[in-house]
């Protein structure tokens, strides 16, 4: 059990301990990581489900779903997903058959191959990647394709016009999501999740979300973006069941309209994550001692405890924040497309385009200096990053000091005449 | 690393621009016609990417693969808007009707 | 392994891009063409360049993914849904295309590249991407350089080189090209500015 | 005598410093003077248009401001003149008030004063004014002594043995003109080489007292014009002598700020005039008085007859000036320099320049060095234009001198409307009345005997006799005409010229302050009575025909007396006033100084009888058609009853003018001033008398010559002028005779008279018939000759024309055509191409692309 613990990577494990060849290695490790990211897939759904529903119970003071199993119901989504299983699988005659079935697996997959690149506790991640986040929200944004695809081929005007509503929705939130994920990356000096999260250890305060005014900002302004770019209420305009009688799934029906369900609570939880992840202090604690317990102790069982402390912690921290979606689309009346549309490019980008700024001049201005405690900036970051290339390129003339992020290009050219010599 | 070489990939790129050009030769609809483009642009980064890697290119051809697909994204817009305002005055992206330069 | 992936994703690349050119319906074509860039992202990650996937998958798709939107918006409605080209263009352009991915086969296999490789490396030293001392491989950290060589910096050329000019960076293109981007982003806002002006000329 | 004595004359009684002071005050003081009236004439000018727009209703009232303006300037002028008088007497230090025993018998000391008069520059106007010695400086005591007792003179003269030895025994008092006269530049226009074109200034006493005259008339006058003008402050002014179809009159818009702006040009001009320094300026403000008369003459532009009149004085005075012109080149061509005389002593700033005309053709005693040269004679000019050629000391031709004297005099001709060139002053009464007294009789046309009289050095004695002899002939003319002229402006006119005669008369006959004298009291009396008949025209709305008049005196007290008082004063009559003895008024002053001096150039030389006897009877005539004028005017029973209902005399504006100029024309000549004035400035050689022995025989008769004559010279006048007046009397008053009863037997002379003698007539057919028919000979041969080769030339052009056309279409177009239609043709077979379809074009690509591959493949030499 331990060596299992202790390895670096599944696929390793795998060629170091079985001695298996690296290509079956890598196989398995793949269908280790799918079988893993597939159970906890599903996992949202269920709980988004019934949660939603009793949240939406209690905010509209009743009781929600009581009777199946227990007396809170708990057993209801599962009621539900054998109800819709057994359902016919059908589609209309108007519909584009080949793409009214592909879209709902785009969807899916989609939505499922963001995890990919999600850690969900430190070096708890399938797929390590120098470009993660950039990726997780490209794949993120693949999502949309197939809702307008099933808008399309549904081959009705309800779906049609709530795909081309959430395609417009889509297209245009994409870019304040952008350019408020960019702030941490910029803060962090990597794209890497892994990276950016392991940044934010220490006490709360080393948090993103706490570094500076416009970070605090630009959380918040991502979460709105998130609640949009999933077509969570008051953005759902996609399916607006008082215009569009479903909107792009109401030709759906059983499985496919389940796969569609599932999506969006995973992409929920996602992207709650991924808050958590760029703003919240990702997977610690904010309270250095109870982490430094767990990761200087030199035993493996308790750092891989606190691994797993780490993954409930950031469960929980997503889980707030999907109860804060579920609470918002309770409370919240849904707004009009063209309302939509002005919130974001009226007021959104703008908005993020100045946080971004004045993120990247607090941190050029007082690299190293945040609202609260210390923590150094871009400007240090990328600093360490020539450093480290140099130490890895000319070993030995480790003299050189990168000085500022600004210098990186005058750092350059001190290379060179340093390698004249 | 074991695998294909140069070739291999080269060769899908020649694949995707030649189906670009078909495509463009082929589709009488204007968007088809720009997806087209799109292919032959696409078929074009695989070779700088291929090149960067294998051949002497280093980052350069990755940076020309960047610039591409920018431009390809820039293109797509102005060429959208034009086949949009050709709806718009011919009700159609046909874009045989688009002769009216014809000798 | 690694050309277990080339397989899949050149494959499903080609398909792709060879159902788009085949397909008449608008939006198949465009769910086509999303598939065929979605695999060539795959093998451009296979080339160990994340960033230019990455962004190929983020910007390509989602232009991909306006293309459809205005492929649904104009073409949706009855008679434009398809418009069939006729078969002899399919036959001759079909020729004509078989004859150049011909020519351009032929071309890439005279080539002979393990000599040109050794020729260049005798003439400019090894590549910077096979360089020791500056790795890129595993994980393909180009990210960070491509960005430096973007700001006009290059790590990759100049770290532990004896250079007595340092490499030239893109930072005048990239200006250029955000600049670019500007008028375009204008460019297409004027041109396609709602004037409905409906011209009954030829159009049944 | 060398140089330049002639060149720097000595200041024996004005130190430098002085001479530099004074000489810059009066520059400035008369400059002033001279350029207001310039500046109001801007102002005029364009605020009087720009007034008008500003309130085209009350326009009027905003134009008075016009002539207020025009009164101020010149009013200014006036004074300033006055400082500049005080300022040169001061400087100067001339003496222009005679004392009690000079008036007396101060002339008898002229003989032997004439004795030893021993010096040649001794300022001795106190010689003839019998001012001795009692002068503010006592260098002039000396001279006044030095006439005394001549060892004294040797004593302290002014030191200079030779000027002493060569003076001995010559009889000249030569008055030294330059020792009270300033010259200088007030701006240099150009330089070539030796010769300047300069704006100059001479300002002797001679050029202030004309500033003193002019000023103060013209003020007069402008304020008279103020009433007399007012008329034509309206905004549709109604003119009754243009007749428009239908009997309609001509209507307009008033011209007051017009006629104010010309009266301010007119007056700059004429100050100009007579500020000039060089002859050349002079020339230029000639022409410039020229267009004021031009202008005022025209200023009824609608009127027919105006602007003839007009045109008619613009082009006679052309004819003038055509010999002032020749004139001009010939001194251009001798002397180098335009200017008079330059008085500058050594050290002032101006001294620099050459000596003057004047230094160059006299010498320091005033006498012309005439010498004899194998075929000609010439005159040798003193100093030198130039520094460097004192060595050869040029000469000029005397028949060129005389030829420039005439010529410039025949400037004054024209100007001052002498023998063959009177017509145009009758004429030029079509201006408004304060135009004739101010610019026809009293100044423009005094200009052109200013301007002989300032020229008089360059004067040979031909030149002066010809001048007599056009004055005589002039004089005679002008009075007989007007004794039968009935237009009362037109009498006037005809006296005019005739005074003007006496005064060019009196020049000529070497009398030369007697002419000047005459002028300005002249200028007085003659302003005063054309005032006056204005005044009688207003009063009588425009009623110019004195046969119309009469009896006016009851209606027009003011004017009656003030008209009274010029005709007494022009006909020369004088009363026996028992303190004063026998006192005239201006008139009889210089009327008799003139008739002296032409009484003594008779005794001189006797065939010359006629410059006496013709002024002595022309004094009687002047007196008789003065008074007829003055009792068909005013005196005797209204003869038309309309004309006398609605006359009424003239506001103040206009009568107070003609009081003060009464006062004038009374008192100007009283205590000798003005004479010793005028003296000041008089020419070195004039008061010598000298005898010329050229080509004509002629004795200018010297000062005291003239003053032995002078009794019966006056006695004369004075018989001929009572006998005229009391003749008119028996005529105009008492109509004892019947004016008919004796014009019906010379009905011939009278016709010739009132034809004023055919001159228009004889002009019209020596001239005008001639040119028409030289015009109309031009015109065929334009219209036959000219023409004709034109016309050919131009069907030879339109023939060759139309091969080229040929030529152009068939080669040229041929040419042209074969390019175009060959590119259009290719274009047409290529232009199956462009289908206008993509993809055909992308296919195009794609095939063209494989071709070059074939190709490449083909033919490239394999590595």
């Amino acid at each position: 059990m331990m060596p299992l613990l202790a390895a670096e990577t599944i696929s390793g494990y795998l060629s170091k301990e079985w001695e298996l060849p690296e290509v079956w290695a890598l196989v398995a490790a793949a269908v280790v990581h799918v079988a893993l990211l597939g159970a906890f897939f599903g996992l949202p759904a269920l709980v988004g489900i019934w949660a939603e529903r009793k949240v939406a119970g209690r905010i509209q003071d009743r009781l929600g779903p009581t009777r199946v199993g227990g007396r809170f119901g708990w057993l209801q989504s599962v009621a539900d997903g054998l109800k819709l299983i057994q359902k016919e699988d059908l589609w209309p005659t108007a519909a584009d058959a080949m793409l009214f079935r592909v879209a709902p697996y785009i969807v899916v997959i989609s939505s499922f191959s963001a995890f990919l690149f999600l850690p969900f506790s430190d070096t708890w991640v399938a797929i390590s990647l120098d470009v993660g986040l950039f990726l997780a929200l490209a794949i993120l944004s693949l999502e949309v394709l197939g809702i307008i695809l099933a808008g399309y081929s549904s081959g009705s005007k309800w779906s049609l016009f709530g795909g081309m509503r959430e395609a417009a929705q889509m297209v245009s939130y994409e870019v304040p999501l952008g350019i408020t994920a960019v702030i941490p990356v910029m803060i962090a000096g990597s794209m890497n999740l892994n990276e950016i999260g392991s940044m934010q250890s220490g006490w709360f305060w080393n948090w993103f979300v706490f570094r500076d005014p416009f970070t605090l900002l630009a959380f918040f302004v991502f979460f709105t973006v998130t609640l949009a770019s999933n077509k969570r209420a008051p953005f759902d305009l996609a399916e607006a069941e008082s215009e569009l009688v479903g909107g792009f799934h109401t030709e759906y029906s059983g499985m496919r309209w389940s796969f569609f369900f599932l999506a969006e609570y995973a992409s929920m939880y996602f992207v709650s994550a991924l808050a958590v992840l760029l703003f919240l202090g990702g997977w610690w604690t904010g309270l250095p001692f109870i982490d430094d317990f767990f990761r200087t102790s030199d035993s493996v069982a308790m750092q891989y405890l606190g691994r797993v402390l780490g993954f409930a912690v950031l469960m929980i921290k997503a889980s707030k924040l999907v109860f804060l979606q579920i609470w918002i689309r309770w409370s919240l009346p849904r707004l009009r497309i063209d309302q939509v549309m002005t919130t974001c490019l009226k007021y959104l980008v703008p908005i993020s385009c100045f946080l971004f700024l004045g993120a990247t001049a607090w941190s050029l201005f007082l690299p190293g200096r945040v609202l609260m405690g210390t923590q150094p900036g871009l400007g240090g970051r990328v600093a360490d990053a020539a450093l480290v290339e140099l130490n890895e390129s000319s070993g030995s003339e480790a003299a050189f000091v990168a000085p500022d992020a600004v210098d990186v290009a005058a750092s350059s050219l001190t290379f060179s005449s340093k390698g004249g010599e | 690393m074991e695998g294909v070489g140069i070739n291999g990939y080269l060769g899908v790129g020649a694949v995707l621009f030649v189906c670009g050009v078909v495509c463009m030769a082929t589709k009488r609809n204007g968007i088809g016609v720009l997806m087209g483009v799109e292919l032959v642009l696409n078929g074009a980064n695989v070779n700088f990417v291929a090149f960067s890697r294998f051949g002497h290119l280093g980052l350069d051809g990755q940076v020309a693969a960047l610039f591409v697909i920018v431009m390809a994204a820039a293109e797509a817009a102005v060429a959208l808007a034009i086949v949009l305002s050709f709806y718009n005055n011919h009700l159609t992206v046909d874009v045989d009707r688009a002769d009216e330069l014809r000798g | 392994m690694g050309t277990a992936l080339f397989t899949v994703f050149a494959t499903v690349a080609c398909g792709a891009a060879l159902a788009v050119v085949l397909s008449q319906n608008v939006v198949r074509m465009a769910f086509y063409l999303v598939i065929s860039l979605g695999s060539t992202a795959g093998l451009f990650f296979l080339l160990n360049a994340d960033f230019v996937g990455a962004t190929q998958l983020l910007i390509y798709v989602g232009g991909t993914v306006v293309l459809l939107v205005f492929g649904v918006m104009l073409t949706a409605s009855g008679p434009f849904l398809t418009i069939k080209s006729s078969p002899g263009d399919l036959v001759q352009a079909g020729v004509v295309g078989g004859l150049f991915l011909g020519l351009v086969a032929f071309t890439v296999l005279q080539v002979d590249w393990e000599a040109n490789a050794v020729k260049l490396e005798r003439r400019y030293g090894a590549t910077s991407l096979e360089r020791p001392g500056y790795n890129q491989h595993g994980e393909g950290h180009t990210t960070r350089s491509l960005g430096a060589a973007l700001l006009g910096a290059r790590f990759d050329k100049d770290l532990g080189r004896h250079r007595e000019q340092p490499s030239t960076g893109y930072l005048l293109p990239f200006e250029i090209v955000s600049i670019h981007l500007l008028v375009v982003l204008i460019g297409a806002a004027y041109l396609a500015r709602a004037k409905r002006r409906v011209s009954p000329s030829r159009d049944a | 005598m060398c140089g330049e004595t002639a060149v720097k004359p000595r200041f024996t009684h004005m130190p430098l410093e002085q001479y530099i002071y004074t000489g810059t005050v009066l520059k400035w003081l008369l400059g002033l003077a001279w350029l207001l009236p310039l500046v109001g004439f801007a102002i005029e000018i364009f605020g009087g248009a720009w007034g008008k727009r500003l309130d085209p209703v009350a326009g009027g009232r905003k134009l008075r401001l016009a002539g207020y303006l025009a009164v101020f300037c010149i009013g200014t002028g006036f004074l300033l003149s006055l400082t500049a008088l005080v300022v040169w007497k001061g400087g100067t230090g001339v003496a222009l008030m005679p004392t009690a025993e000079a008036v007396s018998h101060g002339d008898h000391a002229a003989p032997d004063g004439g004795e030893h008069g021993s010096d040649d520059h001794a300022v001795d106007h106190g010689e003839h004014a019998g001012h001795d010695g009692s002068g503010d400086k006592p260098q002039q005591a000396t001279e006044g002594d030095a006439r005394g007792q001549s060892p004294a003179a040797e004593a302290h003269g002014h030191g200079e043995a030779d000027a002493h030895q060569e003076g001995g025994g010559h009889e000249a008092h030569a008055n030294d003109p330059y020792a009270a006269a300033f010259s200088g530049t007030y701006y240099e226009l150009a330089r070539f080489g030796n010769l300047r074109l300069t704006i100059d200034y001479y300002i002797d006493g001679l050029t202030v007292l004309m500033f003193c005259m002019v000023t103060l008339i013209a003020t007069c006058i402008h304020i008279f014009a103020i009433g007399y003008m007012s008329d034509e402050l309206t905004e549709d002014y109604e003119d009754h002598f243009v007749h428009l179809s239908g009997g309609r009159h001509f209507h307009r818009p008033g011209r007051f700020y017009r006629f104010f702006a010309f009266m301010s040009l007119f007056c700059f001009s004429m100050l100009g005039l007579v500020i000039a320094g060089n002859i050349f300026q002079v020339f230029v403000f000639w022409e410039l008085v020229g267009i004021c008369s031009y202008l005022l003459i025209g200023f009824y532009v609608e009127r027919h007859s105006a602007s003839t009149a007009a045109n008619k004085a613009f082009i006679m005075n052309r004819v003038g000036d055509f010999g002032f012109l020749i004139g001009l080149m010939i001194l251009w061509t001798y002397f180098g320099t335009f200017q008079f005389a330059n008085v500058s002593p050594a050290g002032s700033p101006d001294a620099a320049n050459g000596p003057g005309l004047f230094q160059m053709v006299r010498d320091s005693r005033g006498d012309l060095q005439v010498e004899e040269t194998a075929d000609e004679q010439v005159v040798m000019l003193q100093g030198s234009g130039s520094a460097d050629d004192t060595s050869s000391p040029r000469s000029i031709p005397y028949w060129l001198l005389v030829a420039a004297g005439v010529g410039i005099f025949g400037g004054c001709i024209g100007k001052s409307a002498q023998f063959p060139l009177q017509p145009w002053l009758p004429d030029a009464m079509e201006g408004p009345t304060p135009v004739s007294a101010l610019v026809h009789s009293a100044t423009m046309v005094a200009a052109g005997v200013y301007l002989a009289g300032r020229f008089y050095p360059m004067f040979t004695p031909e030149v002066l006799l010809v001048i007599a002899y056009v004055g005589c002939i002039t004089l005679f003319i002008g009075a007989t005409i007007a004794i039968v002229a009935t237009d009362i402006k037109r009498v006037l006119a005809y006296s005019t010229i005739s005074q003007l005669g006496y005064m060019m008369l009196a020049l000529g006959v070497g009398g030369w302050a007697a002419g000047i004298y005459h002028l300005i009291t002249h200028a007085f009396f003659k302003s005063l009575m054309f005032l006056c008949s204005g005044s009688v025209i207003h009063g009588c709305h425009h009623e110019q025909e004195m046969t119309r008049m009469g009896g006016l005196y009851k209606k027009m007290p003011i004017t009656c007396g003030a008209m009274l008082v010029g005709v007494v004063a022009i006909s020369g009559l004088a009363f026996w006033i028992p303190l004063a003895g026998l006192t005239g008024l201006s008139g009889f002053y210089s009327k008799d100084a003139i008739v002296a001096s032409s009484l003594a150039f008779m005794a001189g030389n006797p065939n010359h009888f006629l410059l006496f006897l013709v002024p002595l009877v022309t004094a009687g005539i002047t007196a008789f058609y003065m008074f007829r004028l003055w009792f068909m005017t005013f005196a005797g029973q209204p003869r038309d009853q309309h004309v006398y209902d609605h006359a009424h005399e003239s506001p103040r504006v206009m009568t107070t003018p003609l009081i003060i100029l009464s006062v004038f024309a009374v008192g100007c000549a009283w205590f000798g001033v003005l004479e010793n004035w005028i003296l000041t400035s008089e020419p070195a050689h004039v008061a010598a008398g000298l005898t010329s022995a050229y080509h004509v025989l002629l004795t200018m008769p010297s000062h005291h010559a003239i003053h032995a004559m002078h009794h019966t010279a006056g006695t004369a006048a004075l018989i001929a002028a009572v006998t005229g007046a009391l003749l008119s009397a028996v005529f105009y008053w008492k109509g004892l005779v019947d004016p008919e009863s004796v014009r019906k037997p010379f009905a011939g002379v009278h016709h010739f008279l009132v034809e004023k003698w055919e001159f228009d007539n004889l002009y019209d057919v020596m001239f005008v018939r001639p040119v028409h028919v030289v015009a109309s000979w031009c015109t065929a041969f334009d219209k036959y000759v000219l023409d004709g080769i034109l016309h050919l030339l131009s069907r030879l052009t339109v023939a060759t024309s139309a091969w080229d056309r040929k030529f152009d279409e068939t080669v040229v177009d041929g040419l042209v055509n074969l390019l175009g239609n060959t590119t259009y043709g290719v274009g047409r077979s290529l232009q199956v191409v462009q289908t206008g379809r993509l993809r055909q074009y992308v296919m195009f690509i794609v095939v063209g692309v494989l071709g070059l591959f074939v190709l490449l493949i083909m033919f490239f030499p394999r590595a």
